[in-house]
């Protein structure tokens, strides 16, 4: 059993690169070309849902490739909070190939046969990040990750779309480079070892001026967590379609940040050794303030992407804060409010898209009376939003709460008002678009009848995320386990 | 009390008398006469290096043990060879530019060539 | 025949040269070239083979011993380089024929293969030779067809790159010259072994002293060591491809060598680094090259140009890892050297197949090039990627080591400023990407095809060789670093 | 000095002192060659330049002052260097005493050859002979390759005419030469062939023979020493001159020693020292000859063609 399950786990990251290469090859025919997608996004869930059972019976599953560098593997093991990110993003991705498919023939797009290609290879080092068994593993898996959603976000090939991939890369790789690989190094350098562990790798007495700089690094150098000020990538990736904006920029790549950022804090530094060191509290506020500007610039945009992408940002704050306040609650909440805020994301994501596609709007000034016309996304977008505010019945509500504890825990008052503060802010800015929606328009009464919804599979797939929402917050019980897990397991994350 | 290090010093004038003609003039062919000059300097630097007082020719006669050093001498032939070859290339990479460009004076050519690009 | 293998290194291709006027026929000549290089290939395999089993191998030229005779001495790095040459060079000729056809008269074509297979012959004499005069006689072979190499580009440029390549090679070579002649005089012997035996007991003279500076500026300016590097862009610009490619993949390496052989196994690296202010500077110069050349880099509108001024910035990596002077330090080099010959290559010879189809390379010709010849953009995508340091190609091991070798010294800074570096190459080469990728093709343009295969083939052999040794470190780790090692056990 | 051609003369005159310097510091064959080379040829070389590109410099050019600095830098730090050298003269510096004892007091019994220089040249360090061989080897193809211009069919007329003018004028220096010519080339066997006892040897033999084709090729015009001398012939013996030399590496290597190991070469080592050095020098003189008669016409050739365009352009 355990055997098979490893190379489920092998499979999980080298199916969708197959399936670039059965997407290519049957580009010429559409629908087989989709059907391919499809089908590898079921096999892989379903590996994934197994892999998850493997792991609930306490299986320890790990798989060594061969060493890149001595003493350097590529390795990949099944932890809970790799575990988490896993399904979340197999099961999205499913529903955002669903949901691509309508989208993408509704607006008639160019070049999807590449979209799909690159979508798939975009997903395997997704699957390779999140059960990545050592820094070194994740860390080349992020940086393919990076290149290989490049060309999505730059899929019109339009001016703009220059610019924006143009900012998306640079931010991404510099950081990379720069923070994140010198980070990587001087850990190596300093603690002789890149494997995870529940207390962290670096010897207690680590000289903890050093080890603080890493920190720093580490947390400037995870460019896709979008601490400011390395965010603007985020805003700037709206050029792509929207599909890629819902998978990638509210699910796989940002969620890859913020993982990488819960792993490095948890299993690298260990939420012990993080409580010493001397710039963990100004990371804090960092990321506090990431929170709040982001949701007040977030008010301004008038464009949905743009207000949602900002949102996203701050949204992603909040995990940060998770890990950094170095408290067992902290992590859970963390680690929760990125399964929380994917399903409400991806699905307000959805809506935009569909917007564009039935109504062809992006300005939110616009879209004053559409609930008439689109009821199913608005009441969608309404609750989506609930559940990013984090009240019920949307999932986000325990995340949340979680984070609330875990700044008590860790006796974070500011923290702890920011947060607060920042949920009214949140309210501010995603319920006005909803309500404006069903607000009587009288200029133009025709409209009020006429149901013009965007294309099915769309709509299919925006309703799936949305229960997911709701599902999160009536049936948190398992994912709440997983999460608990993760510092509560360190004997799977040992072996290695 | 440097007096035995005279010769040595000419050499080192002579020397730097060429480089200079070599870095500082712009035309190409005094620039290889230059080139010229800095080598044959270098030659007379070995040979002088090779002599010893009282010394003959390296070529064995009966009843004389004393010859100057034969090393240098081989070193310094080759040495000539590859100037002379140096000297060679370098003029007939001059005429092409003096076909292609119309003159040999560096700046000019350099004028021409940030006109173009 | 075994026995013979380091001369036969040398002697194919020196003597392969000559015959080649006697072959004439430039399709002949041109098989023949590739057979003599594969064949120096295959010998320097033999010969790395056999350095790795039984150590060092000498080979007394002439049957007279060393320091009376000259000795070849071959250790591993002497192999490691010549490897990397003769490789270097048999996947370039596979296109040079295909190349030249459109670069260079057709007259000129048996002289081109003549002058090729000399200065393989040099650059091979010079990775080879244990004796510090052969050094001397073998890089003017290597310069001098070097020279006339570039001189044979089409542009008129050319001619001017390849006489200021003259100048600043020959007063590097004279005070080559000049130092060699100093250390002679105060050690009486020109063999490398020998001196490094004789030299310490006079290592505190002042004469011994200006030898060694006259060494490294002389070895210096044939590296393109910034400030000495006012040569390299023009020369790598308007020289013909195929020369392009060879001589960016090699030359400088071959320098590097001698700078590396001449500091650490004759002079000695405690003389080199700590007796003298060595290290300072050359960290100094070699990330001020990094720096600068990659900025000027960003500025340039020729493509080969751009290229160029990237080999003088990664050049300055090489330099900083050497300086650094530990084992690791110069194991990052060894590597980087071997790397950065890979990328080179395979960037340059794309620019090739680019100049073939196109006909000039500024970047403005790039426009649209991606959907026109997409296997060459992705191949100059890919190296590109590699020269950045992305994880997968070579190019991330070299930058990974050079950056833990700066952090084992504690020189932070100096890891940072590395990895600005590669920032820098993000820039220079997105540029041709964009242009690529997301531009119209220029009027005149519209036509371009895909690059015959002759282009694509040795293209993606050198491309796929970045990204297998990417993954696939061992061979490379294990030599770079048996070679540092091997230099630290013969430097004091 | 604005005037190239007494620069070029100058230079000449300086080749030539430096190798009645040379006698004087009792390198003959050296002075030999300088003579010859820097002297001659070089000189030569450059008259031919200058003739094509123009007599005057004129480049109103202000002296840079970092060149000044540049020189004044390296010739204090060579000064500096000076002042820990042995003196000049003297005998008991430690060049005269690691390796050069062997050649002076063994290589009568090991070689058999008393001009010391030639068994050290040939022998002893017959690898950078062989390199110094391919060396000029690579100028006379680079040169081939900058310059050779597509042979003319037919002798355009203005040139020939120049030529049969300038022989009119020059009656007895002709016929000097005519009868000048077999002598030199008789001393230049001669140097070939004496090399082991006198100064002397390949290379400046080669020169000679050079010259004197030069000589002839000066005086007959470039169109009667073209009818005379075929340019692939010349080539092929260019190449034939370094193979001559690798061969007999070669064959040394296949009689079991090493890369141009002479003792091999016959059954009594000395004698196969003598044959090898023999052989050897006249590879060198092989290729040297035929290099210097291809730089030459090459830049003759070059120079008239150039010519025939000013004129064809008036």
């Amino acid at each position: 059993m355990s055997t098979s399950l490893e190379s489920m786990l092998q499979l999980c990251i080298i199916l969708p690169l197959l399936a670039t290469v059965g997407i290519v090859v049957t580009g010429r025919n559409p629908n087989l070309r989709e059907a391919v997608t499809i089908v590898t996004g079921l096999v892989v869930f379903y590996f994934v849902i197994q892999l998850y059972y493997g792991l609930d019976r306490g299986e320890s599953i790990n798989v060594q490739w061969w060493q890149l560098l001595p003493g350097l593997q590529l390795s990949f093991t099944i932890e809970p909070l790799g575990m988490i990110f896993a399904l979340i993003a197999s099961f999205l991705w499913l529903t955002t190939t669903v949901y691509a498919i309508g989208y993408m023939r509704g607006h008639n797009e160019k070049n999807q046969t590449r979209f799909y290609a690159f979508f798939a290879i975009a997903i395997g080092s997704v699957m390779a990040i999140a059960f990545a068994g050592n820094l070194f593993t994740l860390f080349i898996f992020y940086e393919v990750l990076t290149l290989s959603t490049y060309p999505l976000v730059t899929h019109t090939g339009t001016e703009a779309a220059k610019k924006g991939g143009r900012i998306y890369l640079s931010i991404l790789l510099s950081t990379s480079i720069v923070f994140f690989l010198l980070a990587i190094v001087g850990t190596w350098f300093i603690a002789g070892t890149l494997e995870f562990r529940a207390n962290g790798v670096f010897e207690p007495n680590a000289n903890t001026a050093v080890v603080g700089a890493i920190l720093v690094l580490f947390i400037f150098g995870i460019g896709k967590a979008a601490i400011m000020p390395f965010h603007r990538w985020l805003p700037a990736a709206m050029v792509a379609p929207t599909p890629v904006s819902a998978l990638l920029h509210a699910v796989a790549v940002v969620k890859a940040g913020v993982f990488t950022v819960l792993k490095v804090t948890a299993l690298i530094f260990g939420i012990d050794l993080l409580r010493e060191l001397p710039t963990t509290q100004a990371l804090l506020y960092l990321a506090a303030a990431t929170v709040l500007l982001a949701s007040m610039v977030a008010m301004r945009q008038d464009n949905l992407k743009a207000r949602l992408a900002y949102s996203t940002v701050s949204q992603l704050g909040y995990v940060t804060i998770g890990a950094l306040l170095a408290s067992s609650s902290g992590v859970i909440g963390g680690s929760m409010h990125i399964a929380m805020h994917a399903f409400g994301k991806i699905t307000l994501f959805f809506c935009a898209g569909a917007i564009l596609v039935a109504a062809n709007k992006t300005q939110i000034s616009q879209m004053r009376g559409l609930g008439y016309q689109m009821p199913i996304t608005m009441a969608a977008f309404f609750v989506a939003s609930l559940s990013i505010i984090g009240v019920p019945p949307g999932g986000g509500t325990w995340s949340k709460w979680y984070l609330l504890v875990g700044s008590m825990e860790a006796q974070q008052w500011t923290i702890m008002a920011v947060l607060l503060v920042s949920s009214l802010l949140n309210i501010a800015y995603l319920l006005p678009i909803p309500i404006r929606a069903f607000l009587p328009v009288r200029q133009n009464p025709s409209a009020r009848f006429t149901i013009k919804e965007a294309p099915l599979a769309s709509l299919i797939a925006l309703c799936i995320t949305t229960a997911g929402c709701v599902v999160l917050f009536v049936y948190p019980q398992p994912l709440y386990e997983l999460a608990s897990a993760i510092l509560a397991k360190p004997e799977i994350i040992h072996a290695q | 009390m440097f007096l035995g290090l005279y010769n040595y010093w000419i050499v080192v004038v002579l020397m730097m008398i060429g480089f200079y003609i070599v870095i500082a003039h712009g035309n190409l062919v005094k620039k290889i006469i230059g080139l010229n000059i800095f080598q044959t300097s270098v030659f007379i630097f070995y040979i002088s290096v090779s002599n010893i007082d009282g010394g003959t020719a390296p070529i064995l006669v009966e009843g004389i043990s004393r010859y100057s050093n034969p090393l240098p001498h081989v070193l310094i032939l080759t040495a000539i060879v590859v100037g002379i070859a140096t000297t060679a290339l370098g003029l007939a990479i001059a005429m092409r530019i003096k076909e292609a460009y119309g003159n040999i004076e560096e700046e000019e050519i350099q004028q021409r060539d940030n006109r173009e690009c | 025949m075994l026995a013979h293998l380091p001369v036969l290194q040398v002697i194919v291709p020196l003597l392969a040269a000559p015959s080649c006027i006697i072959l004439r026929r430039p399709g002949w000549v041109w098989l023949f070239a590739l057979l003599v290089s594969g064949s120096a290939f295959l010998i320097s395999i033999a010969l790395l083979q056999q350095v790795a089993d039984a150590g060092v191998v000498v080979y007394e030229l002439g049957g007279w011993e060393a320091p009376w005779g000259i000795e070849y001495r071959i250790d591993i790095l002497n192999a490691f380089l010549a490897l990397i040459i003769t490789g270097i060079s048999t996947i370039v000729l596979l296109a040079a024929h295909t190349s030249i056809q459109e670069e260079i008269p057709e007259d000129r074509h048996t002289l081109f293969y003549v002058l090729y297979l000399l200065s393989l012959a040099g650059m091979l004499g010079i990775v080879t030779t244990g004796d510090a005069f052969n050094v001397f006689v073998f890089l003017e072979i290597s310069s001098l067809s070097a020279y006339s190499l570039i001189a044979l580009g089409r542009d008129r440029r050319a001619l001017w790159a390849s006489y200021q390549y003259l100048i600043m090679g020959s007063i590097g070579a004279t005070f080559i010259l000049i130092g060699i002649g100093l250390m002679y005089q105060m050690t009486g012997t020109l063999n490398m072994e020998d001196l490094s035996r004789r030299l310490p007991e006079v290592a505190q003279t002042r004469t011994v002293f200006t030898a060694f500076a006259f060494l490294i500026v002389g070895i210096c300016l044939k590296l393109a060591l910034f400030p000495l590097h006012l040569w390299l862009p023009n020369a790598y610009a308007y020289a013909p491809s195929i020369v392009t490619t060879f001589l960016a993949a090699t030359a400088t390496k071959v320098a590097l060598y001698m700078l590396i052989r001449f500091t650490y196994s004759v002079f000695g690296g405690s003389f080199s680094f700590t007796t003298l202010p060595l290290q300072t500077l050359f960290v100094v110069l070699g990330l001020l090259g990094v720096l600068i050349a990659s900025i000027t880099a960003i500025y340039q509108k020729n493509i080969k140009h751009l290229f160029a001024y990237s080999s003088v910035a990664q050049i300055g990596y090489m330099i900083v890892g050497y300086s650094i002077s530990t084992t690791a330090g110069l194991m990052a080099t060894l590597l980087h050297m071997f790397n950065h010959a890979l990328m080179k290559g395979a960037l340059f010879l794309a620019l090739g197949a680019v100049m073939y189809r196109v006909g000039s390379v500024q970047l403005r010709d790039f426009h649209g090039l991606g959907r026109q010849m997409p296997f060459t953009m992705a191949a100059i995508v890919a190296g590109s990627l590699s020269l950045i340091g992305v994880p997968l190609t070579v190019g991330f091991v070299s930058k990974w080591y050079l950056v833990l070798a700066a952090i084992e010294n504690g020189w932070w800074p100096v890891a940072v400023l590395i990895l600005l570096g590669s920032l820098l190459a993000i820039v220079y080469t997105w540029r041709i990407v964009e242009a690529a990728y997301f531009k119209v093709p220029q009027a005149g343009n519209e036509q371009v095809r895909e690059a015959p295969l002759a282009y694509l083939i040795p293209v993606w052999m050198l491309v796929s060789a970045n990204i297998y040794f990417g993954i696939d470190t061992r061979l490379s780790l294990q030599v770079a670093t048996s070679a540092a090692q091997s230099l630290f056990g013969v430097g004091p | 000095m604005k005037d190239l051609f007494a620069v070029v003369m100058l230079s000449g005159i300086y080749g030539l002192l430096s190798a009645s310097f040379f006698v004087t510091l009792d390198a003959v064959d050296v002075a030999f060659t300088e003579a010859s080379v820097g002297a001659g040829i070089a000189t030569l070389l450059m008259l031919v330049t200058v003739t094509m590109t123009g007599r005057y410099e004129h480049s109103a050019h202000n002296k840079p002052i970092w060149a000044l600095a540049v020189v004044l830098v390296t010739g204090g730090l060579l000064l500096y260097g000076t002042l820990d050298m042995p003196y000049f003269g003297s005998a008991d510096a430690p060049g005269h005493l690691h390796v050069a004892p062997r050649y002076i007091n063994d290589s009568m019994q090991e070689i058999g050859v008393p001009n010391i220089v030639t068994s050290v040249l040939a022998s002893y360090r017959g690898y950078d002979t062989l390199g110094e061989v391919v060396v000029i080897f690579t100028a006379g193809v680079g040169v081939l390759a900058l310059l050779s211009v597509a042979p003319r069919p037919e002798e355009s007329a203005e040139i020939d005419v120049v030529n049969v003018s300038m022989h009119k004028k020059h009656l007895i220096l002709r016929i000097v030469t005519k009868m000048l010519i077999p002598f030199i080339l008789i001393f230049a066997l001669y140097v070939q062939f004496h090399g082991d006892y006198g100064p002397g040897g390949g290379f400046q033999a080669g020169v000679i023979f050079a010259a004197a084709i030069i000589l002839y090729s000066m005086l007959f015009g470039m169109s009667m020493a073209r009818r005379v001398i075929n340019q692939p012939l010349v080539q092929l013996l260019s190449a034939i001159g370094v193979l001559i030399y690798g061969s007999v590496g070669l064959v040394s290597m296949l009689n079991g020693g090493n890369f141009l190991d002479y003792n091999l070469l016959s059954d009594d080592p000395v004698a196969g020292q003598h044959l090898g050095i023999l052989i050897v020098e006249l590879g060198i003189g092989c290729t040297v000859t035929s290099v210097m008669v291809i730089i030459f016409f090459n830049f003759a050739d070059r120079t008239e063609d150039h010519m025939r365009n000013g004129i064809r352009g008036r």
